[in-house]
């Protein structure tokens, strides 16, 4: 056996490092809850090739100096880890990505959707979250054309992950010749939004692009529908969430919000769905929600990678099988992703929700974002066209 | 001005509010003497004190010290320019041992550097043993010894009285202001710190004004008294001259002599 | 309470037995027993750090006794919650004035009578002590921390007398005070003892002053009584009139270089 | 119970009081220097963090524990040395001027936030410097053309003129330095008359003016230093982490900043030390202590922060006077021993006092 | 017409920072200790209310009562088990102590499974309610918010200025030696005060859980309550409430007219330019040692 860190003889050692105190507590136990779930199940069938899977959960109070130190501890602890699966946030894996990769650790899908996470590249990083940049650089030009909206508006939160958005935003607009009538941002955890919704209002926007999470959705929709102000409202995958619409009641219908996963509804279509979270429902008595299912995702591929790398697993073994990598679409309805040497951000699609009577509903298929360009029709308007572009 | 007047305030006027605390007060202080401040309580001794120490501000006039106008100087600079004092209440640092409070007292005699302290210098080593050396000559005259190494919080009333005129002491001044030096002094505490105080004055040649209500203490070591009332300027004179002055006598010494009258047996 | 029977001097209000007393390590009082017999005035003296302070603190709550016992009218106090104490009717004006400096002249006396609840008879008290110090009615609005020295010593002693309580512990009441006013401030203390028969504790550096005004004296030297007498009686003693009084001998300065110590043990 | 015979007033000057201290200090040192042959790499990393929050623990150390004025923004602090030394050294400055450079500047930062404390005290003075660690914040967001905004910048391992620091070992080192040279300069400061003004400050204003102390210019130097030290730890902590970014200086870390020096015991050089062990192997504790819990509480989110809180309020009710204080105790109960008293440390009934009137 | 809505808005907000800004005062008032853990009981006080209107089918006022109830007996037995036992102990210990208080609270909350990691609605019967007044729009929920600050502020005033228990409470905090000789209870009084406090932050929470959802972070706003606190004049009932509004008022506008980022600050910009100019605040007492 080779010397290769958190892989012995039965056992395959994992490490993640989740928020489970912090401000974004509720979303890594959801994460932690759907990883776990797909080790215990791989587990009682055995594990692979005969060794079970250990993971090992560290919290950091998304606090990224907590989270070099839990790296640390995870990768420096008895035989160390193979990889980090799922670490949250990207602040956290920015700072604790060299750290890891020092010691040849692999960084594994991370639950954190920035460029970043693949960018630039490096042979341990692998990521399948499409950035908030690219789900926005997609969303908002789309719904612009679509709805025949000429003054588009942005409310972004003030921090690395708002920024992400709003850049986006930015290209995408850009590539339909527009530009933001008024950007305008908030401090995270702000709950007063009258200043914001005030400056938009008077700009007349048709449209407008959430860089925000969950609270602060409803909030600022909530106090556009008070001030009479009524545009189309279109959020990143933070805003896909059960939680909008149960904060938010009537106000936020219509809201829309780029995704890939769709929520795990209990009373969904699809079988599989329905047997997975009675098996979650039992397990935790709670309901799945959508971070589960990504955590559950993230754990599922790399028990198909580590499967097909074979018994011999080390981490360059890991690194040449992940290189050639497809996985099919999910039953939660993630795109197929694919990776290749150059490619190492599985995931190039996301697509649209809306909130209809109370639930989020698909409303179109998945788009890519890298075959995106600005072509002139006939009359002299600016249309995106895409390879993968197909409205439902 | 002349040579001999260390200190001269005039036509000193405060007022707090509706409070007219001192009210044109003038007098000088001669080089070399106790001067002593009475008169009944609120009479407006300690705001002279705290004029001179610059806490207050006067309303109007002046206080003039060795050829300067002490009401233009900053609160930190006083000690620098020789006045210390005292504390009708004792303010001490509490938290620090009597050591270490009066090598506080002699911080006004160093130029202190901070990068030299950082890496403590030869010459800065040589500054703290001169200090302590300071410091010892004044723990010997007070006879402070048992008491060096104690925290001031755990000290009684009285020696922490003691501590604070050493402190004062300590900045090696020119003038000595004393706020009340023998309240809380029992009668042969009382003693020793008119022993103190004449030393002070005779050996260290420090001119001493000082508030004091102990009018043995008074007659025995001032040279000249004010009795101050309502704010304003009563009496002044040597302390046998105040003392029989009779608005004196009616406002701060009050009739009776014999205290037998308190007696049980007496009424 | 003015409604007081007339003083009779006999049952022991307040009794101390052995009690000992430390701060951290130090024992600041040893074995210290003594009693205030109802509508006496007793006072202590002692030199500084005696331990004279200690021995009040403790009998008022503020202070734990590490032994012995403390009775005040009959029960056992030991120990006691100080409001717990100060509601028994043991009020004590404590050594360095301690007023709240924040507040108004006239809120600091309400607070005195804070355990009474006969509003007519706080009013009454308000005007005794009024009359007692018509400063403090002048600046009864005044913040208390802004009065002098003296003129706080004032309220301190008034808060007590506000309390209306059976038993008073002084320490040095006329700590800062002018010669006129000590002279007033005794008479008062008296005043207050004969006409409403309280009991009083005093501590008070001025001896010839406390001797003269008090019924029984108790002279403390390192946190042990060394003497206990009526104070006529102790006003004739040549240690008591030596030390205590200021009368020696000769008044010689060399005297003081070999420092004749007293001491009884 | 040792007693000491003074035959020379050094001997109350030298730092080292007996040849006690020197011998176990000496100790300390070698196996300091030896850490990264004995520990494990994991280890020496904390170790290395124990260092920076030691330096930083410093500077708080003067400015509440020995001034007395209390700082809750002081991780703007650390910001802004951490900032200014990421910015330079990506530049290309040598190491040790950029770390220079990083103290200088978050010293003047300190002077600029000291002035508004020469004229407000106790809580007046927390606000001041909360408010202030907010703006600090902002301003770091806001300047992207330098800090890189919210994104954060990478930092380049230290560079000491030509010599790369990039092993993990090496930086321990060059922390070890850094530490052992502002805690020297902090024993000295503090056993000169500057330090002695500062305590004078803390205890009584009034009459530290009185003894002719300039309280503006004491208050402001302790401010410029305190920030200095906290400067110089930000700088070694941005290379340590190599990734900083403005939300990693915001209130929660200057709270923790502060806690580490009550808990450490504040008023004591060695609370400084024994504060940033605490802070750093604390949640290592927990997260080991959470595997033997059952699964409902143990995995429970915000266990970290009840059990964090919990030892907060557990030191300040049984040992007021932080680890130091907990550590005097077992060294004095050891001395005496067997002659130690059970009321020795019985904590005596004590009164506040307002704070309002200093 | 916009610079009125701005007003009105930043009143409303204004009046949110009062509110919370009101338990820190009273704290110091009576005890002279800051309490960083307003916010948490705050936070506990909108989770009661979800608890009796959720698990108890309270109705809503209900609800209030009871959560105001079971907070004031919280703060009870909050004061006796941790603040008691250190009572007498510098101020700053107990500032200390706050944090803790703050940091168990939140994370207790948090450990309730499935409820403490989630955001939630309080079912207020007003909830979304506006008023529509020539043109400007009114929020009962705000409205809501100025009515109750301005009602605590008066009980609470009169309570300082004129009870003789008031008044006992400053005693104490101003000197506890002092208000021991007096005979008042001290240790009953803090009791008091924690209790009190700890039903004016209920009062808070359940005011605030419509208009910031409750969870466990929601005590976070405190941050911004003392910037109010300060610029009125810690020790000031008033002046915490007109430091919120000015706050507010600055926060809205400068939202508005400023680039961003100004707004975020505007507290901590105030408070620092009213620091320089009046450090003690609008109302704040002028502190001056007498020596
Ligand atoms: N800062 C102040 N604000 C308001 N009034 C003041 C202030 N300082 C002093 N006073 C008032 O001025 C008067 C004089 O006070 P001062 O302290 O000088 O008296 P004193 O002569 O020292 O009396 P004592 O012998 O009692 O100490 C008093 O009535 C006092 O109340
Ligand atoms: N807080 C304290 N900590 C430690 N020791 C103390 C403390 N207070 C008093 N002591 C010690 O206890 C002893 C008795 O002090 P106490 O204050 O009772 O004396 P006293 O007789 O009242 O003196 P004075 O006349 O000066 O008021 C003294 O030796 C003193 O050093
Ligand atoms: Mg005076
Ligand atoms: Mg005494």
């Amino acid at each position: 056996q080779s010397a290769t860190p958190g892989v012995s003889k039965n056992e395959i050692v994992l490490g993640t490092i989740l928020d489970q105190s912090g401000p974004l507590a509720s979303n890594g136990k959801q994460f932690r809850m759907g990883l776990q779930l797909r080790v215990d199940e791989a587990n009682e069938m055995g594990g692979v090739h005969g060794r079970k899977i250990k993971l090992l959960v560290e919290d950091d109070n998304y606090d990224p100096k907590k989270s070099v130190l839990a790296t640390q501890k995870l990768i420096g602890q008895g035989n160390g880890i193979f990889a980090v699966i799922g670490r949250m946030g990207t602040a956290m894996n920015n700072a604790s990505m060299p750290v890891q990769f020092e010691k040849n650790v692999i960084n594994f899908l991370p639950y954190a959707a920035a460029r970043s996470m693949s960018e630039p590249p490096h042979p341990l990083k692998w990521a399948n979250q499409p950035s908030q940049y690219d789900q926005a650089r997609v969303a908002a030009p789309r719904l612009m054309k679509q709805n025949n909206l000429s003054k588009a508006c942005i409310l972004y939160q003030d921090d690395d992950f708002g920024a992400e958005v709003l850049q986006g935003a930015e290209a995408g607009l850009k590539t339909i010749g527009k530009e933001f009538v008024e950007k305008t941002s908030y401090k995270r955890g702000a709950t007063d939004f009258s200043t914001q919704v005030a400056k938009m209002k008077s700009a007349g926007c048709e449209l407008v692009v959430l860089g925000t999470i969950v609270r602060e959705t409803v909030g600022a929709i909530v106090e556009a529908r008070k001030a009479g102000f009524n545009p189309l409202f279109v959020g990143s995958s933070a805003v896909y969430n059960e939680q909008v619409i149960k904060l938010g009641g009537k106000p936020v219908e219509g809201l829309y919000a780029a995704m890939t996963a769709a929520h795990p509804y209990l009373d969904a279509a699809e079988q599989p769905v329905r047997s997975w979270a009675r098996k979650y429902q039992t397990k935790y008595n709670e309901d799945p929600t959508v971070n589960s299912a990504s955590g559950w995702g993230a754990m599922d591929a790399f028990l198909k990678v580590a499967f097909k790398v074979g018994p011999n697993l080390t981490t360059d073994a890991f690194v040449k099988t992940m290189e050639t990598m497809t996985f099919p679409p999910d039953m939660f309805g993630m795109a197929e992703l694919t990776f290749s040497p150059t490619k190492h951000l599985g995931n190039q699609f996301s697509r649209l929700s809306q909130i209809q009577d109370g639930r989020w509903k698909v409303v179109s298929d998945y788009v890519a974002f890298s075959g995106l360009k600005s072509v002139k029709d006939k009359d002299g308007k600016l249309v995106v066209q895409s390879e993968f572009f197909k409205d439902r | 001005m002349s040579q001999d007047f260390l200190l001269s305030a005039r036509n000193l006027t405060v007022r707090f509010g509706g409070v007219l605390a001192v009210n044109k007060v003038s007098f000088d202080v001669h080089r070399g003497e106790v001067f002593t401040l009475i008169g009944p309580n609120g009479a407006g001794k300690t705001t002279v004190f705290n004029l001179i120490s610059r806490i207050y501000t006067p309303t109007a006039g002046s206080i003039e010290y060795e050829g300067r106008v002490l009401t233009e100087q900053p609160p930190h600079r006083i000690a620098a320019l020789g006045i210390a004092r005292t504390f009708q209440n004792i303010e001490l640092f509490e938290h620090a041992t009597v050591l270490h409070n009066l090598l506080i007292g002699q911080h006004v005699h160093h130029k202190s550097n901070v990068w030299a302290e950082m890496f403590f210098t030869r010459s800065v080593r040589r500054a703290e043993v001169e200090s302590r050396e300071n410091v010892e000559r004044v723990i010997d005259l007070l006879d402070l010894q048992k008491h060096r190494d104690s925290m001031v919080a755990g000290l009684p009333y009285g020696v922490r009285k003691v501590v604070e005129l050493a402190r004062a002491l300590c900045t090696e001044p020119r003038l000595l202001l004393l706020d009340e030096p023998s309240s809380g002094l029992n009668v042969e505490e009382t003693d020793d710190m008119a022993f103190w105080i004449q030393d002070i004055k005779n050996e260290l040649g420090i001119t001493v004004l000082m508030v004091e209500h102990d009018m043995t203490l008074v007659s025995k070591v001032s040279d000249r008294v004010l009795a101050m009332n309502q704010g304003e300027v009563l009496a002044m004179g040597t302390p046998r001259e105040v003392q029989t002055h009779p608005g004196v006598i009616e406002a701060y010494l009050g009739s009776v002599e014999d205290v037998s009258f308190l007696r049980r047996e007496t009424v | 309470m003015t409604t007081n029977p007339p003083p009779v001097n006999g049952l022991p209000v307040l009794k101390l037995s052995n009690v000992e007393s430390a701060y951290g390590p130090i024992k600041a009082i040893r074995g210290v027993s003594l009693q205030v017999r109802s509508g006496d005035i007793a006072t202590v003296l002692g030199s500084n750090g005696a331990g004279k302070t200690t021995i009040l603190k403790t009998i008022s709550g503020i202070i734990d006794p590490r032994k012995g016992s403390i009775e005040f009218k009959g029960a056992n106090i030991t120990a006691n919650e100080p409001a717990r104490i100060v509601q028994q009717g043991l009020v004590h004006v404590p050594e360095g004035r301690e007023v709240f400096p924040l507040l108004s002249v006239h809120d600091n006396l309400l607070m005195g009578a804070y355990t009474r609840s006969d509003r007519d008879g706080v009013v009454r008290d308000m005007e005794t002590v009024y009359r007692y110090f018509p400063i403090l009615k002048d600046r009864a609005d005044q913040d208390a921390g802004l009065l002098s020295g003296g003129q706080q010593q004032m309220l301190a002693i008034s808060r007590a007398i506000m309390a209306a309580p059976d038993l008073i512990l002084l320490d040095e009441p006329s700590l800062g005070l002018s010669p006129k006013f000590t002279k007033e401030i005794f008479e008062i203390v008296v005043r207050i003892n004969r006409e409403r028969g309280t009991t009083i504790l005093l501590v008070e550096q001025n001896a010839n002053m406390a001797l003269n005004a008090s019924d029984y004296g108790y002279v403390l030297e390192n946190g042990r009584i060394v003497m206990e007498d009526t104070c006529a009686r102790l006003r004739e003693k040549d240690d008591i009139k030596e030390f205590y009084l200021g009368m020696k001998e000769a008044g010689v300065r060399g005297e003081r270089r070999w420092k004749k110590k007293k001491t009884w043990r | 119970m040792r007693f000491i015979f003074k035959t020379d007033y050094n001997l109350d000057i030298n730092l080292a009081k007996h040849s006690g201290h020197v011998f176990w200090y000496s100790v300390l040192m070698l196996v300091l220097v030896a850490a990264p042959w004995l520990f494990a790499e994991y280890w020496l990393a904390q170790l290395t963090f124990v260092l920076i929050y030691s330096i930083v623990g410093l500077g708080m150390m003067l400015l509440a524990g020995f001034t007395g004025l209390f700082s809750i923004g002081h991780a703007a602090f650390l910001g802004v040395g951490a900032y200014t030394q990421a910015v330079f050294v990506n530049m290309g400055v040598p190491f040790p001027i950029a770390l220079a450079l990083a103290g200088a500047v978050s010293a003047a930062v300190g002077v600029v936030v000291g002035l508004p404390a020469l004229r407000v005290k106790g809580i007046y003075l927390g606000i001041a410097t909360l408010a202030f660690g907010f703006i600090v914040e902002e301003v770091l967001v806001r300047w992207e053309s330098v800090t890189g905004g919210n994104a954060g910048i990478h930092v380049k391992p230290p560079d000491i003129f030509g010599l790369k620091v990039d092993s993990g070992i090496g930086f321990y080192l060059l922390c070890l330095l850094v530490t052992v040279g502002a805690t020297f300069a902090i024993l000295n400061l503090l056993r000169s008359p500057t330090g002695r003004a500062f305590v004078a400050i803390r205890d009584s204003e009034i009459s530290a003016q009185s003894m002719g102390i300039h309280l503006a210019r004491y208050k402001t130097l302790s401010f410029a230093l305190s920030a200095a030290l906290a400067g110089v730890g930000g700088a070694l902590y941005a290379h340590k982490l190599s990734f900083i970014s403005p939300d990693q200086f915001n209130i929660i870390q200057s709270v923790d900043l502060l806690l580490m020096v009550v808990i450490g015991g504040l008023g004591s050089v060695h609370g400084a030390f024994l504060g940033a062990i605490f802070l750093i192997t604390m949640p290592q504790v927990i997260s080991l202590g959470k595997d033997w819990l059952p699964d409902a509480i143990g995995q429970a989110p915000g266990l970290q922060s009840v059990v964090y809180g919990a030892v907060l309020i557990a030191f300040v009710l049984f040992e007021p006077l932080g680890l130091y204080g907990r550590w005097l105790k077992v060294r004095t109960y050891l001395q005496l021993f067997p002659f130690y008293r059970k009321g020795l440390f019985k904590r005596q009934k004590s009164f506040q006092k307002s704070d309002r009137l200093r | 017409m916009q610079f009125i809505q701005l007003v009105i808005g930043g009143i409303a907000q204004g009046c949110i920072y009062g509110l919370i800004a009101l338990g820190f005062v009273l704290i110091y008032k009576a005890t002279e200790t800051v309490n960083f853990a307003q916010g948490e009981l705050m936070m506990l006080g909108a989770f009661c209310g979800l608890a009796a209107m959720t698990l108890l089918g309270f109705p809503f006022w209900l609800a209030v009562v009871a959560a105001i109830l079971a907070m004031a007996a919280f703060g009870l037995l909050l004061e006796t088990v941790v603040i008691r036992p250190i009572l007498g102990q510098p101020a700053f210990s107990v500032v200390m102590l706050t944090f803790g208080i703050g940091y168990v609270g939140r994370g207790l909350i948090t450990m309730i499974p499935n409820i403490g990691t989630e955001t939630h609605t309080l079912a207020v019967p007003y909830k979304d309610e506006i008023w529509n007044a020539g043109g400007l729009v009114l929020n009962v929920e705000q409205m809501a918010v100025i009515a109750a600050t301005a009602v605590l502020c008066a009980v609470l005033y009169a309570v300082f200025k004129y009870s003789k228990i008031g008044i006992a409470m400053q005693a104490s905090s101003q000197n506890q030696l002092a208000a021991y000789y007096m005979g008042i209870p001290v240790k009953r009084l803090n009791s008091l005060v924690w209790g009190l406090s700890a039903a004016v932050a209920a009062i808070a929470g359940l005011l605030l859980a419509p208009i910031t959802f409750v969870h466990a972070n929601m005590g976070f706003i405190g941050l911004k309550a003392f910037p109010a606190a300060v610029v009125g004049g810690f020790g000031s009932l008033p002046g915490a409430i007109v430091g919120g509004l000015i706050i507010g008022v600055v926060e809205s506008l400068s939202g508005y007219y400023l680039p961003d980022g100004f707004k975020d600050t505007a507290a901590y910009i105030v408070v620092l330019v009213m620091l320089m100019v009046k450090p003690n605040g609008l109302f704040g007492e002028k502190l001056r040692k007498k020596v």
